[in-house]
């Protein structure tokens, strides 16, 4: 019969302890709109654009596996970099909005993304009270490219990146 | 007598620990303990089975697979390895049976799944399904796997035993027109909600079983979903975000302009490729 | 306090002391709440509690709350028992108010100094027992039925222990007043030492935890919560409240436990006595600061175990109050009697 | 004098099957509790038909968070894959991408290095010790006590910072990829690590003397909800709720070899009762096995590379595979069938959560509603493990 194990009494005090421990020690929480948490470097808070490098490849709409990311181009004809050079034909954004109402926050865009035009920031302050405002363009996402930080050396062991 | 043993063990946890947090936090020793491993794992490869090559059954899956061609005589249809796991697909009629001799010969006491597969390729929508090329094209012609089968539809399941460690795949197949399977419940009954679920999932119906109704769905959901001719509907109302929409510049639309869209998805595939080396080292 | 009595008259004096009983309720669940609910729980819990409403340390958040409550859409059930309904919250606080009418702050504030005070404070604390009868009845809801019917069973089992507990500061006080118990702590004395008078919390130790322990079943706090149980009955009789008759609840909960935590430090810590001064005009002033200290000490007690302690099962509820609390009271009851005799 | 809280222990044999309360028949109610229910964390719908507080008959309606991830795994690639088995079991994500791409690459015969391995193997443990930690306080709260669970997410919340800062995500890591990881550690994390791990152990400490030790939490968990071995076996309960009824079975030690297990040492915990308080108790100490064996593996973590030679196109092999891990839930496992293509044809999930309830309508039968909320709490499962 499972009676109460020890005749000692020590749960019910010892708990009453750890509160009161508790208690006189200061708070873990932060206070947030007073105060911020940093997220780590990595922390995948929003996609940032970085439009200059787009040449509106569509890859990264293409392997997004929930369909949230929209472009539209179109292309121009800029001058020769050197003299006597061809006429180049480049690829413009008209637009390039992700919808944060269907993103997963995967960040399989970043990745295959062939130019390093996305890139993930930590910034997190971006909720809006209507689903439908969750779908930013590309002047947004642009705006947090300033949030972009620097990537973080790596750990004692690892191989560099290729 | 469980708290004696509880408190042995506790306090066992607790010498560990403390010489677990004891345990040096310098780093530079850490680094020069792991570069010392690291030498060490360059062991050499495991036994892999190389891609589509079937292998001979080892010693514990041949003892298995002995047992149940004992109960089971030409019950048993085929069988095969899996990577390192034992599959046998056994006729329709021996299933239950098979439950039972897993059960208590082969003493799999433990049940792990029970599910349906539904070899027939999915029709393949192109435009109609909003235009999506980017879902992997699978085989149009209809295969089966491991084991093989009979036709459409199979049921299939995983037995383990908790004792031994050891587990086999059973499967066997089932009538397209009029798919129903005998029911496990009375040997595994665990097997109530994994049955219900293929049931619905699957249009599977389970003999024997003692309530099949809905399990996940509403009652009033019609069709089978995880067939391959249910459609996955989000995928079919949104157009595909992936077509190109690149306007062309003007005096150009009879030429790259106007290229079909699936075409030139395939040629921007092509030129990103040579930009992405970083992706495959 | 005399004179004002002399030239306004007895009826006037009553109707303020009244208000003033009226005042201390949503006061005493006020400071309950805020000191304990929402600050002493926060911080053992590693958190910081209401911050920001009214500037410092979130005062104003339970005040806040009210008005919130206040504002809302009195929603019935469309099923309920309508008249049952309304009135049942306001039940569980008229038995707060009449405890409060005998519970003396200092030797001339008191509402009415009965002969049977303590009697009369267990008899109609009891009664909020009805009010949570009707609240789970009128709901109309299978979670606050099963809540009330749990607290019907709960209180019941623990008026006796309550009762039992009082019974040893009843017989060595030798009075059921509470003034008398008051003034006999007082002038008491520790075997001959009269330093701090003689609160019964030494003598009656056993008494003391009694009554804590049942004062804890019968506010239905943890670990005797099953009457509210948040993770089983969602809230049990009150599952279906909102808006005012939520807050009266609300204030129900914490003004029983201002009361019963301001029982114990006049029973068993000598209430608002302070030993030495005997010049009732500094006891009635001192009287309600001493006694206040008095009621946040045992308060604290009671939250620091709700706040730190499962809740126990049904039967076990029971078999704790009738194994376990009775025969000890039982017992203590016994002793007391033989020493009061013996000395 | 101690209150004696005893429930017969043989009880579920005699109340399991026979009908309750016959004689004094005084008409059932029936007890929607969920899917909205403080209890069932998540949207699980329990039918409960009591007698008075026992309950008659239970009956799980699950569903209400079925999202079809078998069915959505075929309309997506290998890698796409990954993001959505995350959401699995949202509390060890982490150990949800383990397995799959464990089988993925035994179907395409290739093997990822062995920093990588080691650090596959540090993030599940992490991910097992954050999913325990959770439950060994909010284990508190299905009993009534207020304080646990806020213990519980203060201590998770230094592994869930470790997790992100590694991964970049708190909950859904995705930091797996078929041939190893998608990036290395940070610098810094390795000592980092070793610090957290320190606060588990406290943790541990301090949740055992809270909730544990506590006799008002024994006696309510003591011969509460006791499954016993070959019933649970035979309903496909797993893990640490099987291993608490004493069958000595981990996948990790006994399974097919996967990450870096068979090179570290480590003890399966049992406990012999298999109620209520013995889940509690082995996961406890599981907890502490797998900060003890995050601290090894971080002493021996290789250096080179984390990503093994891949294709930039994934196509998987034509093959069938069956891998299986011991989460912390549970047994998680994925049937596999590919085709050759670039994404799977059929992904059977075998998830540890919907077994482990698919054996309440048995457990419950004869138990008290408060009953019904421990058992509920200490069998601990996702709802999204259970519907996927």
């Amino acid at each position: 019969m499972p009676k109460f194990p020890k005749p000692k009494a020590p749960g019910l005090i010892g708990g009453l302890g750890v509160t009161f421990k508790t208690m006189l020690k200061g708070a873990v929480t932060v206070q947030y709109p007073h105060e911020r948490e940093d997220p780590p470097t990595r922390a995948r808070g929003v996609i940032a654009l970085k439009e200059e490098n787009c040449t509106v490849c569509m890859l990264c709409a293409r392997q997004c596996p929930d369909w949230c990311i929209y472009i539209e181009g179109h292309k121009e004809k800029r001058p020769p970099r050197r003299e006597g050079g061809r006429e180049r034909t480049v690829s413009l954004l008209d637009r390039f909005d992700i919808d944060y109402a269907l993103c997963m926050y995967c960040g399989i865009c970043v990745e295959v993304c062939p130019f390093d035009a996305l890139f993930w920031s930590p910034e997190y302050e971006y909720s809006e009270s209507n689903i439908a405002d969750l779908l930013h363009d590309k002047e947004k996402l642009g705006e947090w490219m300033e949030t972009v930080p620097e990537p973080e050396p790596l750990e004692v062991g690892a191989e560099g990146k290729k | 007598m469980a708290d004696d043993l509880e408190r042995e063990q506790s306090g066992a946890a607790e010498e560990v620990s403390v010489e677990q947090q004891l345990a040096r936090t310098d780093e530079s020793a850490a680094a020069e303990q792991a570069r010392a491993d690291a030498d060490e794992a360059d062991a050499p490869p495991t036994d892999e089975q190389a891609p589509g090559e079937p292998r001979p059954l080892d010693d514990v899956e041949q003892e298995l697979l002995a047992r149940l061609e004992r109960e089971l005589g030409d019950g048993v249809v085929e069988s095969a390895d899996a990577f390192g796991m034992l599959v046998v697909r056994v006729k329709p009629e021996a299933w239950r049976r098979a439950a039972e001799v897993s059960k208590h010969e082969l003493e799999c006491d433990y049940l792990s799944f029970i599910a349906g597969i539904d070899w027939q390729p999915a029709p393949r929508e192109g435009d109609e399904a909003g235009g999506d090329t980017s879902s992997p094209v699978q085989p149009t012609e209809m295969t089966f796997g491991v084991g093989g089968s009979a036709g459409r539809m199979q049921v299939f399941a995983h037995v383990q035993s908790t004792k031994h460690h050891w587990g086999v795949t059973l499967k066997t197949d089932v009538d397209e027109g009029h798919p129903h399977a005998e029911s496990w419940v009375a040997t595994y009954p665990g097997a109530d909600w994994h049955e219900r679920e293929c049931w619905e999932m699957f249009g599977v119906a389970f003999d024997g079983h003692p309530s099949l109704r809905h399990l996940y769905l509403p009652s009033e959901f019609e069709g089978h979903p995880l067939r391959k001719d249910y459609p996955l509907l989000a995928r079919v109302v949104k157009p595909w975000p992936g077509l190109v929409d690149v306007e062309a510049m003007p005096g150009e639309e009879d030429g790259n302009g106007a290229q079909p869209a699936a075409a030139e998805a395939q040629s921007a595939d092509a030129q990103s490729a040579d930009a992405d080396e970083e992706e495959s080292s | 306090m005399i004179e004002l009595a002399v030239n306004v008259g007895w009826g006037t004096i009553l109707a303020i002391k009244t208000i003033v009983v009226l005042a201390i309720i949503p006061l005493g669940a006020i400071i309950l709440g805020y000191v304990f609910l929402l600050k002493m729980m926060a911080h053992m819990q590693s958190r910081l509690g209401p911050m920001d409403p009214g500037g410092f340390h979130g005062w104003f958040q339970l005040i806040g709350d009210g008005i919130k409550f206040i504002q809302k859409e009195d929603v019935m059930p469309a099923k309920s028992d309508r008249r049952i309904f309304a009135i049942a919250p306001a039940v569980v606080v008229i038995s707060t108010f009449l405890v409060f009418l005998v519970l003396p702050t200092g030797p001339d504030l008191v509402v009415s100094d009965l002969d049977v005070g303590v009697f009369y404070a267990l008899a109609v604390s009891s009664l909020s027992v009805v009010g949570v009868l009707m609240a789970g009845w009128a709901s109309a809801n299978k979670f606050a039925l099963l809540g009330a019917l749990r607290a019907a069973a709960q209180l019941i089992a623990y008026e006796l222990p309550l009762l039992l507990a009082v019974v040893g500061v009843v017989v060595m006080a030798g009075t059921m007043s509470l003034q008398g118990i008051v003034e006999q702590q007082q002038n008491g004395a520790i075997f001959g030492w009269d330093g701090i008078g003689n609160p019964f919390v030494f003598a009656q130790i056993i008494g003391c935890v009694l009554f804590l322990v049942a004062a804890q079943a019968e506010l239905t706090q943890t670990p005797f919560d099953m009457p509210v149980a948040e993770s089983e009955l969602v809230a049990g009789y009150m599952v279906e409240y909102t808006g005012f008759r939520f807050l009266f609840f609300f204030i129900g909960e914490f003004g029983t436990a201002f009361a019963f935590a301001g029982l114990a430090a006049t029973l068993f810590l000598g209430g608002w006595a302070i030993p030495h001064v005997t010049d009732p005009g500094w006891s009635n002033v001192l009287g309600p600061i001493v006694l206040l200290t008095k009621v946040m000490l045992v308060a604290f007690l009671m939250f620091w175990v709700r706040f730190t302690y499962p809740r126990l099962r049904e039967d076990q509820l029971q078999a704790v109050a009738w194994k376990f609390l009775i025969p000890i009271g039982l017992a203590n009851i016994l002793i007391t009697g033989a020493l009061k005799v013996a000395f | 004098m101690s209150v004696d809280f005893a429930v017969d222990r043989q009880a579920w044999r005699h109340l399991a099957d026979a009908q309750v309360n016959v004689e004094l028949d005084t008409g059932d109610m029936i007890l929607n509790l969920g899917p909205q229910h403080p209890a069932t964390h998540g949207t699980l719908r329990l039918v409960v038909r009591l007698d008075g507080e026992r309950v008659v008959s239970a009956d799980p309606v699950i569903g209400y968070m079925h999202r079809g991830y078998e069915k959505l795994t075929e309309f997506r690639t290998y890698p796409q894959v990954t993001t959505l088995i995350n959401r699995i079991d949202w509390l060890s994500s982490f150990a949800n991408e383990v397995p799959f791409m464990h089988g993925a690459e035994l179907l395409m015969g290739i093997e990822a290095p062995p920093r990588a391995q080691y650090i596959r193997n540090i993030l599940t443990e992490l991910s097992r010790i954050a999913t325990f930690l959770l439950f060994l306080g909010e284990m508190g709260l299905q009993v009534g006590a207020l304080t646990p669970p806020f213990y519980g997410f203060r201590d998770r919340e230094h592994v869930l910072n470790l997790i992100e800062a590694a991964t970049g995500g708190r909950f859904h890591p995705n930091f797996n990829r078929i041939g190893g990881l998608k990036d290395d550690l940070p610098w810094g994390w390795v000592n980092e690590c070793r610090n957290t791990m320190k606060v588990v152990f406290d943790a541990c400490n301090t949740l055992e003397e809270l909730v544990a030790e506590n006799e008002i939490f024994q006696g309510r968990t003591r011969s509460i909800g006791i499954i016993p071995q070959e019933v649970g076996a035979g309903y496909g309960v797993s893990g640490s709720n099987l291993r608490a009824s004493g069958v000595d079975w981990d996948l990790r030690r006994d399974g097919k070899p996967y990450l870096v297990y068979p090179d570290l040492d480590f003890k399966v915990w049992t406990h012999p009762d298999g109620d209520s308080y013995s889940r509690y108790w082995v996961r406890l100490q599981e907890t502490r096995e797998a900060a003890r064996m995050v601290v090894q593996m971080l002493d021996r973590i290789p250096s080179g590379p984390i990503m093994a030679k891949v294709p930039r196109i994934i196509k998987v092999p034509e093959g069938e595979v069956w891998v299986e891990t011991e989460n912390p839930l549970g047994q998680m496992a994925y049937y596999v069938i590919s085709k050759g293509a670039t994404g799977p044809f059929r992904v059977k999930i075998r998830s540890a959560s919907f077994s482990n309830v698919s054996i309440l309508p048995w457990l419950l039968r004869g138990v008290y509603v408060p009953d019904v909320i421990t058992i509920l709490g200490s069998l601990y499962f996702i709802l999204g493990d259970i519907d996927r």
